[in-house]
Order: structure tokens, then sequence, then C-alpha cells
């Protein structure tokens, strides 16, 4: 990923923009035949995909067991809820932490492997995290899940706002949106997310200059896992339930092609688009057929094949090549008018 | 009294085919000694026997018959992990050090020195052009200097090889028709038959000037 | 006290020993020359050096302070830098920004998630510095990879200069040079000496013998001859090739 | 069949008086790293090409450049008339251009009659059968059926040109053909080469050992670093003592 402009922002134009955009949806997404839980979904895996583009657009890191510290933020905002006490700021506090501590015992694991071992162990531990959770019927419920978990209100001291409808959930979710890309924007361009980049480019150059890569493989990785589990929570609260098919192999694959269709290895904001498309997609075209996935497998392969930079890439290349002929052709009209 | 450098003791190796009905393929007999540190020039045609000797004496190919004896140790019970601080093979430019290991290394003697005393160089590149010739030949006259064993093995295809062995050598060593025949001076080896069938015409010409 | 030192280092490979007993030391701003036929052992050595190949016997020390077998970015840390044969830049950073993750005070805040990095003057104008010795203040905001050839080369330098090192390490600093290039690179590598230790592995031995204090041919894993350039040129041999004909 | 014969044949040769191979201007890299700058040469039909140079000068990538191996970042390489320069290097050797590398690269396991049999194919150029082989190193015979990990040096040589006549070239690279082999054998291959040559195959030698290439080769040129240091008539650098001691240290 190149430094973008504003960088040094904490909140850029782009930013405020996204945010204005983002809330007039509840106003308009009935009208276009949408609904707005679809709104609060693509929210909450955004920030879901923002964390995990952390790790394989920054750091280059391909986790392909990434659903694993998803759906552990999910358990732990439920069994909080139910266990300790149904208070909105601790269960998600839980579930951010719980993600942080799945995500840094892997990463202990595998932060001295590179390239494809790399992945081989994601997916290995994605899978015995996700195997756990079956078995533990006591615990998960196993497959039929946790349920009956509850949206709990946003308690501010003095006043408490009641989150039950998906309006008001969509809201405090924007927020939280909001929040988790101030401050992943804001990590990527600092010299932590510098250093992270360096090692994508070069794990070896990296080490001879002096950075102990094994140890920034670890934190990067235990904070894309906590951020994934926040998210996770969120989505347990959404949904009112947890499950274990969002830490499946499949559900890991969903977040690596919402990131690249979306564009995550050149743009800060590809994985937002990968997240739009892929769940609006869902919904358009699994209403007409029910191999709607068929669909967007094509898409990918289409994606991998002719535009491997990802939707985000493909604009920004448009972007690069429509401005230079706008030059010309203005010099051009210019010539013609003066001539 | 300290031993000698080298001894090949009634050393045979015989290559056989046939599961059966063992014919040899190919042999090769060496019975000499090398008292002390000079550097030796190895000559002879190709698949003759130069790197199967220099493999038995390095320890990593073992004998059929007979024993090498290196600073007074039999190198073929030597540690294999140790093999290398009696002697080195060294292959164009890096060292080979493969070793079947049939015993235990438990059960293998230590080497007696710590530092190899014996230096094989199977045909090293020499380049006129570059200027290493004149660096590798210092190096083998230090290692003379520090009393140790050199073996050079090259083929001489053009006039500088026989002036490079007629410089360094001290002795030679002809590898022919399954036999090690030594050689105690450049002159001597000129005048070899087989070393004359060995050189062809050309080379024996040159030979014969330079000696 | 030598600057970098390494006593009877031993590397195998599987069967292959690459390094059989190499010693060596840089003194205080001398430029060592190490050349060496394709596979004497030469970027193992250097290797060993930076810590990134362990050996299986010997000992690495930094001013007298034995390092050997630390990971390579505990040596880089001791102000050991190193530039790479085949090249690797941050080649989608700008020019600039490699020079920066490079900087010793960028590495001092690694770690910091919290401010931006860019547009901080602190780093920016070291950086600049970097760029303008080797030649590169006109580039410093072109992409790495948009660079040619010979910036690229100019850049890898830098990136190991930015470093503040007691001792450069140069695999080939050459290679893949025009005659251009390489005059470039002498009057930097000249400027440089004396400030700082500079060990360099090259193939052009006018390069190497023109710059170089001291030269150690490097063949069979092991040093087989040692001296300064006009030392090494009293050899009749070398006196009969290309070496002997430099001036 | 001479060279004559051959050239009997009109239509199976191109017919302009360009050279059967000619490299133009080649620049070559490994990676990002330079190694062969503006290199030309022009070897004709039936004419044995000498390139020296030092370890390291760019010999062994002028080769690959020729066989599509590794390819040349600029420049141009004709052969037989036609533009090579991107073809497969499949496509290249059945266009007649055979290749006897310096570690031989037979296949180790499979007997000499197969590592010969799997060579075979026609070009433009003359047809080469095992027998016409045979009458060039007539030892091979005896060794059809031995497997080539068992083969001394000398006889692994023999295989490796044989190999590249069977797939009749009208040219031929050999890449230092007398690397470990005994001077008996080393002039063997020489003669062979003139053989050759007479017969109308052409061949380009590399070889660190000037004065071996010199004394088969018509035509010389000397590497240094990736360029041509010096190119011309074998005879001018196998005589000119001088010379010889200038570009080659010998």
């Amino acid at each position: 990923m190149k430094t973008p402009p504003h960088a040094e922002k904490l909140i850029t134009p782009a930013m405020l923009v996204l945010g204005l955009v983002l809330a007039t949806v509840p106003l308009w997404i009935s009208r276009v035949g949408l609904y707005p839980y679809l709104g609060v979904e693509i929210l909450i895996w955004s920030i879901y995909a923002l964390a995990f583009n952390l790790l394989l657009g920054t750091a280059g890191l391909p986790s392909f067991g990434h659903g694993a510290y998803f759906g552990i933020g999910a358990y732990a905002f439920g069994l909080t809820q139910f266990n300790v006490a149904p208070s909105l700021w601790l269960c998600l506090a839980a579930a951010l932490l719980a993600g942080g501590i799945a995500g840094a015992l892997v990463a202990l694991f595998i932060s001295h492997r590179r390239g494809i071992y790399y992945a081989f162990m994601t997916i290995a531990f994605g899978q015995i995290f996700w195997f756990v959770a079956i078995k533990s019927h006591g615990i998960t419920g196993g497959e039929d899940g946790l349920l009956k978990i509850r949206r709990l209100p946003v308690d501010l001291g003095l006043v408490s706002i009641d989150l039950s409808s998906n309006t008001a959930l969509y809201y405090f979710v924007l927020l939280a949106f909001m929040l988790a890309a101030v401050g992943l924007w804001r990590l990527t361009h600092s010299p932590f997310g510098r250093v992270l980049s360096a090692i994508r480019q070069s794990e070896t150059r990296a080490a001879h200059l002096g950075y102990p890569v094994r140890l920034y493989k670890f934190a990067v990785f235990t904070i894309s896992a906590a951020l994934s589990g926040f998210a996770g929570g969120l989505f347990a609260m959404a949904q009112n339930s947890a499950f274990p098919d969002v830490m499946s192999l499949h559900y890991s694959g969903y977040i690596v092609m919402m990131v690249l269709v979306g564009g995550g290895m050149v743009s800060f904001w590809g994985p937002v688009v990968g997240v739009v498309v892929f769940l609006v997609a869902r919904d358009v075209i699994g209403a007409y057929t029910t191999s709607w996935m068929l669909w967007f497998g094509l898409l990918f392969i289409a994606v991998v094949l002719f535009k491997p930079e990802g939707i985000a890439g493909a604009v920004q290349g448009w972007w690069r090549q429509l401005d230079p002929r706008r030059l010309r052709e203005g010099a051009r009209l210019s010539q013609v008018l003066r001539g | 009294m300290t031993p000698p450098l080298l001894v090949l003791e009634r050393l045979k190796k015989v290559y056989t085919r046939g599961a059966l009905v063992k014919r040899p393929t190919f042999t090769l007999e060496a019975d000499l000694e090398f008292p002390e540190s000079r550097i030796v020039g190895v000559l002879g045609p190709n698949g003759a026997g130069k790197t199967t000797l220099f493999e038995m004496i390095t320890g990593s190919n073992a004998p059929t018959e007979g024993r090498v004896l290196v600073a007074g140790a039999d190198i073929h019970r030597v540690k294999y992990k140790e093999r290398d601080r009696l002697a080195i093979h060294y292959h164009q430019s890096y060292q080979v050090r493969s070793f079947s290991k049939r015993v235990p290394s438990a059960l293998l003697a230590r080497s007696p020195t710590p530092k190899p005393i014996l230096h094989l160089f199977d045909e090293p590149q020499f380049n006129t052009q570059d200027g290493y010739i004149g660096f590798m030949l210092d190096f083998f006259r230090k290692l003379r200097a520090e009393g140790k064993l050199v073996f050079v093995c090259l083929h001489p295809t053009a006039r500088y090889h026989l002036e490079i062995l007629k410089e360094i050598g001290e002795s030679f060593l002809l590898v022919h028709g399954g036999k090690a025949v030594p050689k105690a001076s450049f002159s001597e080896l000129v005048v070899d038959e087989r070393a004359r069938g060995y050189l062809g015409p050309d080379m024996t010409a040159t030979a014969e000037a330079l000696a | 006290m030598a600057v970098l030192e390494a006593c009877d280092i031993h590397v195998r490979f599987g069967d292959r020993v690459v390094l059989e007993e190499i010693s060596f030391a840089v003194e205080p701003g001398e430029m060592h020359g190490i050349m060496g036929p394709n596979g004497a052992g030469k970027t193992t050595f250097f290797n060993v050096l930076t810590g990134r190949v362990k050996p299986s016997r010997g000992e690495v020390r930094i001013e007298g302070e034995d390092v050997t077998g630390l990971p390579s970015h505990r040596i880089a840390a001791r102000g050991i830098a190193r530039s790479f044969q085949i090249m690797t830049l941050f080649d989608e950073f700008t020019a600039l920004e490699n020079v920066e993750v490079a900087l010793p005070e960028f590495r001092a805040r690694g770690f910091d998630g919290r401010r931006a990095a860019v547009g901080d003057r602190g780093f920016e104008s070291a950086a600049r510095a970097v760029l303008a010795e080797v030649g590169l203040a006109e580039k410093a905001g072109i992409v790495a990879k948009d660079l040619p050839y010979g910036d690229r080369r100019a850049l890898e330098i830098a990136v190991a200069l930015a470093q503040r090192p007691r001792v450069l390490c140069l695999d080939e600093p050459t290679s893949g040079l025009g005659s251009d290039g390489r005059a470039r690179l002498a009057i930097l590598i000249a400027r440089l000496k004396g400030r700082l230790s500079i060990v360099t592995i090259e193939h052009d031995m006018e390069f190497l013998f023109g710059l170089a204090d001291r030269i150690s041919v490097v063949h069979w894993g092991q040093v087989i001859a040692r001296g300064t350039p006009a030392e090494l040129r009293q050899n009749a041999w070398v006196q009969r090739s290309n070496l002997g004909r430099l001036q | 069949m001479s060279a004559a014969a051959v050239l009997a044949r009109p239509e199976t040769l191109p017919q302009t008086a360009a050279p059967l191979l000619s490299v133009e201007g080649i620049h070559t890299y490994y990676g990002e790293t330079q190694v062969l700058f503006e290199v030309s040469l022009a070897v004709g039909a039936a004419e044995v090409f000498a390139l020296l140079g030092p370890n390291g000068a760019g010999k062994t990538t002028t080769l690959r450049s020729i066989l599509g191996l590794t390819r040349p970042k600029r420049g141009r390489i004709r052969f037989a008339g036609a533009d090579v320069t991107h073809w497969p290097t499949h496509r290249i050797a059945r266009a007649g251009i055979g290749w006897v590398p310096d570690d031989r690269r037979l296949c180790p396991t499979l007997t000499v009659a197969k590592n010969l049999s799997i060579a075979e194919k026609r070009t433009r150029f003359r047809s080469w059968s095992l027998k016409d082989a045979f009458g060039i190193f007539s030892p091979i015979e005896l060794l059809m059926h031995r497997e080539a990990e068992n083969l001394s040096g000398g006889e692994m040589q023999m295989v490796a040109i044989s190999r590249a006549l069977l797939g009749s070239p009208g040219l031929v690279l050999f890449d230092e053909p007398s690397q470990g082999l005994a001077p008996k054998i080393v002039s063997d291959v020489l003669a062979t080469i003139r053989r050759l040559r007479d017969e109308g195959v052409a061949a380009i030698v590399v070889e660190q050992n000037a004065e071996i290439a010199l004394s088969v080769a018509t035509k010389a040129a000397v590497l240094d670093r990736g360029r041509i240091a010096w190119a011309g008539e074998a005879a001018e650098l196998r005589d000119d003592r001088a010379l010889r001691r200038k570009l080659l240290g010998a």
C-alpha cells in the first residue's frame, strides 16, 4: 500500500464524507429494496475486514483461519452477558480481550514462519478453534449455538439508550466503525504501520535494519485478532446469537475474498468496498438464485485474473488514467479555442 | 616418533557387477607412504579412479581391502564428524563431505588431530585471466609450510597447467590402469609411457620442453 | 581494537562445508575487500558476520564483545549495516521512506502507533541528508521501484548508511553497474572511508584494488591470501593476469 | 555428407548471405542485475566461434540468451533467417541449435540408448541418425546399455555431444567442453568439433581455457564484465602473443 494523501491526518476528508453518507443510510435503505439490518451487518463485517486487512494488506501476513477470532469474540460477548454481567461495555471488552488472547497465543507459535507455512499454520489453528467450539456443547452450545443473546442498552450513567431497534443499533455500530477506522488509519500510517509495511516488502531487509520482525508479527496478529473479536461481539449482539459456523474455514475464506475483491492490498478502504459488494451481492443475487456463491466465486476469479489489485485498485487506476487525459484534452480544447 | 602423515596400506577398491557372479568392473590398488609434508601433483585419465582414491583417503568411500592411516589413525575408524579434522576433499570450489554411516559414531575413535593435515584439491579451476592462480599456488605452499600434505589433481590441457604442476609439484602420483604409481619428479613423470599416452602428443611435447 | 572480528568460523550446509576456519578483522576506518571465485563462500561469510547464518564453530565479535549467534536485528542494532547483492529495497516506499525507516531514531519509535509517521520533520531532515550524501536528493519522492537501476544501487547504500553504522558491509555493490555507476560509487566510498569501516565483497578488481586498504582472497571457504593491494600484486601469476595490468 | 553436399540443397538454407546466427546488441539480466551489455556476435554456417573470458564475464549467460533460457531485455537474436528472440526454448532447439552443457546434464538413471533416443529430431539441417553418431564416436556403440551415471567424464561428454547431434543442429553450443577431461580426450573432442565444421555444423565454443578454444576456432570474441572486449579472427589472437597476453593473461 502506497502512502495515500492525508496519511498524517487523524480524520481525513474521505472519512468525513464516508461517515456522513453512512449516517444517511437508514433514511433510504428500505427505499432501494434493501433493509436496515443489512446496514448493520455491512458495518460489522467492515470492522472485521479492516482488522483483517491490517494483517494481510499492511503486514502481508496471510491468515486463512481468521474467522476463529471473530467467533471467539461472539462467544465471549454472549458468555460474559450470561455469566458475568449484562453490561454492554463489559461484554464488548470481553470480546476484544478474548480475540486478542486467542490471537496472541497463536501468534506465539507462528510468528517465526513465513509465506505458505505461515498460512498453513493459521488454517490449522483456525480449525482447532472451530472444532473446539463445535465439540464444547456445555459452553458454546455446540452446533446449536448460543441463543438469546440480548442487545444490551448503551449505558452512559445518566442516560441509557436502547439498541433493540435496527436503526438504533445501526448508529451505535456506525460509531464503533468510525472509531475503529480512525484508529486503524492512524495505526497504518504510524511508524508501527510503516514497519509492518516494510516487513511485508522484505522481512530480511527489515531484520537487517534492526527490527525484531517476530515481535512485530506477534503484535500485529494480536491487534488484528482482538479487533476481529470486537467485531464478533457486535455481530453476536446484532443477530442475538453466536454460532460456530462463522469460525469455519468457509467463513474464514469469505473475509479473504471480501478483502481481495475490494482491493485491500492497495487501498485502506478496499476491504469496506469488498464487504459492501459481497453482502449486497449475496442479497441481490441471492434473491434470484440459491447458487449466488457460484456467481460471486466467478467474480472473485475474474478479479484475481484481471484486476488483482481489486475494485479499489481498479478505481485508483482509472482515476490516474483519467487525469492526464482530461488535462490533455483540456489543453487541446484551449488550443482550438485560441487558434 | 611422529607417525607418517599418510600411509595407504595395501589399499584396494573393487567395484563389481552382477548379483550372483560378480565380475569386477573397476579396480584400484595403492600401497604408498607419504612420511612428511609436501605438494603432490596427481594425474590420470578420466575414470582411472582419482576421485575414488581421494574419497578413500578422506574417509568417505570405504576400501575393499587395506587401510588408510592419516597421522597414524585409520580414517575409516574415526568418528564421521571428525574426519574433516584429518583430511579435506575440495571438489572444484567447495568441500565435499558425505559419509555412508554404517557404524554408529559412538563406536568410532576420535581424531588424533584438531585440524586437518591432509588437503586434497580435486580439479581446482585455474584461469589465467583472473589472477587467482597465484593466490591458490601460494595457499598450497602455505599449507605445505605448515607441515601439511597437499594433493593437487588436475588435467593438464594447456601449457600453463603444466607450468603450474612443475612449479609446485614436489612429487607426482599417476593414477592409471588400476594402480597409483608414484613419480619422484616432473622429468620422471614425463618419460613414463603411460603418462605420455594420457597427455597426448601436444601436451607431451610441451611437458618435455618444460622438463 | 578491531571493530568487527571473526575467529575460526566454520559453516556447513548438509554435506557441504562452506566455510572452513575463516578469520578476519576490520580495523576502525579501514576498507577491507573480499574477493574470490563464485561459490567460494563470500556471501555466506557475510551472512555469518551479519547474523543471518549461525556458524557451527567459531566466534564473531563486535568491539571485543561476543555476538555469535545473535539474530540479525540485534547485530544490526549494534552498528553493523549491510547491503545485498540481490537488491532488497522496500519497493513500494519512496526513496525518502526507505531511508527514514532505516534511521535508528525511527527504529526507536517502531512500536509507536499513536502518531503519524508522515510529515515528521525530525525523520525527514535526517533522511534527506543521507539521500543527499549518495546523490539522490532530487529523487526523494520517487517510489523505489520506479528509480533507475543505478539509483536503486545508490539507495541500497543510503539505506545502510542511514543506520549510522560502525561497519558497512557491501555485497557486490557494483554488480550490474556500468562504468559511470562504478565511478559514482567509487567516489562515494572514498568519501565514506575513514569515517566508518567498510567491508566489500567485489568481483571488479579494478574497483577493489583502487579503494581497499586490505584485501582478503577467499577460496574453498578459507582466506587463501591477504594483504594490501600492492602486496597482492607482487605475485608473478597475478602480474600475468588482468590484475597485473591495472594501474 | 560434406559441407558441399549440404549447400547443394539450397532450399534447406537461408537464401541471404546473412550469418547463420547473429546476436545483435543484447542486454541480459538476472533479476535486475545486468549481466550482458550490448553483446553482439555473428557465426556463419560451418564456422567455429570461440567465446572467451574469465569466470563471471558472461559467457554462459550469452549461451543461455541464445537458447532462450535467460531472455535478453533488449537486442535481437536471429538464427537461420528467423528472429528467434522471443521463441520458447524448445522451438529454438527445433530450429536447429544444439547444446552441450558444461555439466553434460544426462539423465543419470537412464541408459545411454534412452538418453540418446529422446533427443532425436529432424530440422531443416542435415539429419543425424544413431549410426552417424557412431561414426563420430565409435565407442558409444559399446556403451549403449550402461546407465549414464556409471560413465566416466570423457564418456559422458561423448554422449552429450552425440545427443546434441541427434537433434540435427545447424549450430552446436559447447559450454566449457574441456572441463574435467583428460588432455587426450580434450583433443578428441576438439577433433570432433573440427570434423563437424567440415560437415557443415557450426559451433560456439565457450572456454576459460583459451588455448583449447582457439585451436579449433575460426572467429573469436573476448568477454569482460559482460561486454565484448575484443572480437576478430581467431588466428589473430592465436598468433599475436602480446594481444593474447593483454586480453587473456596467457
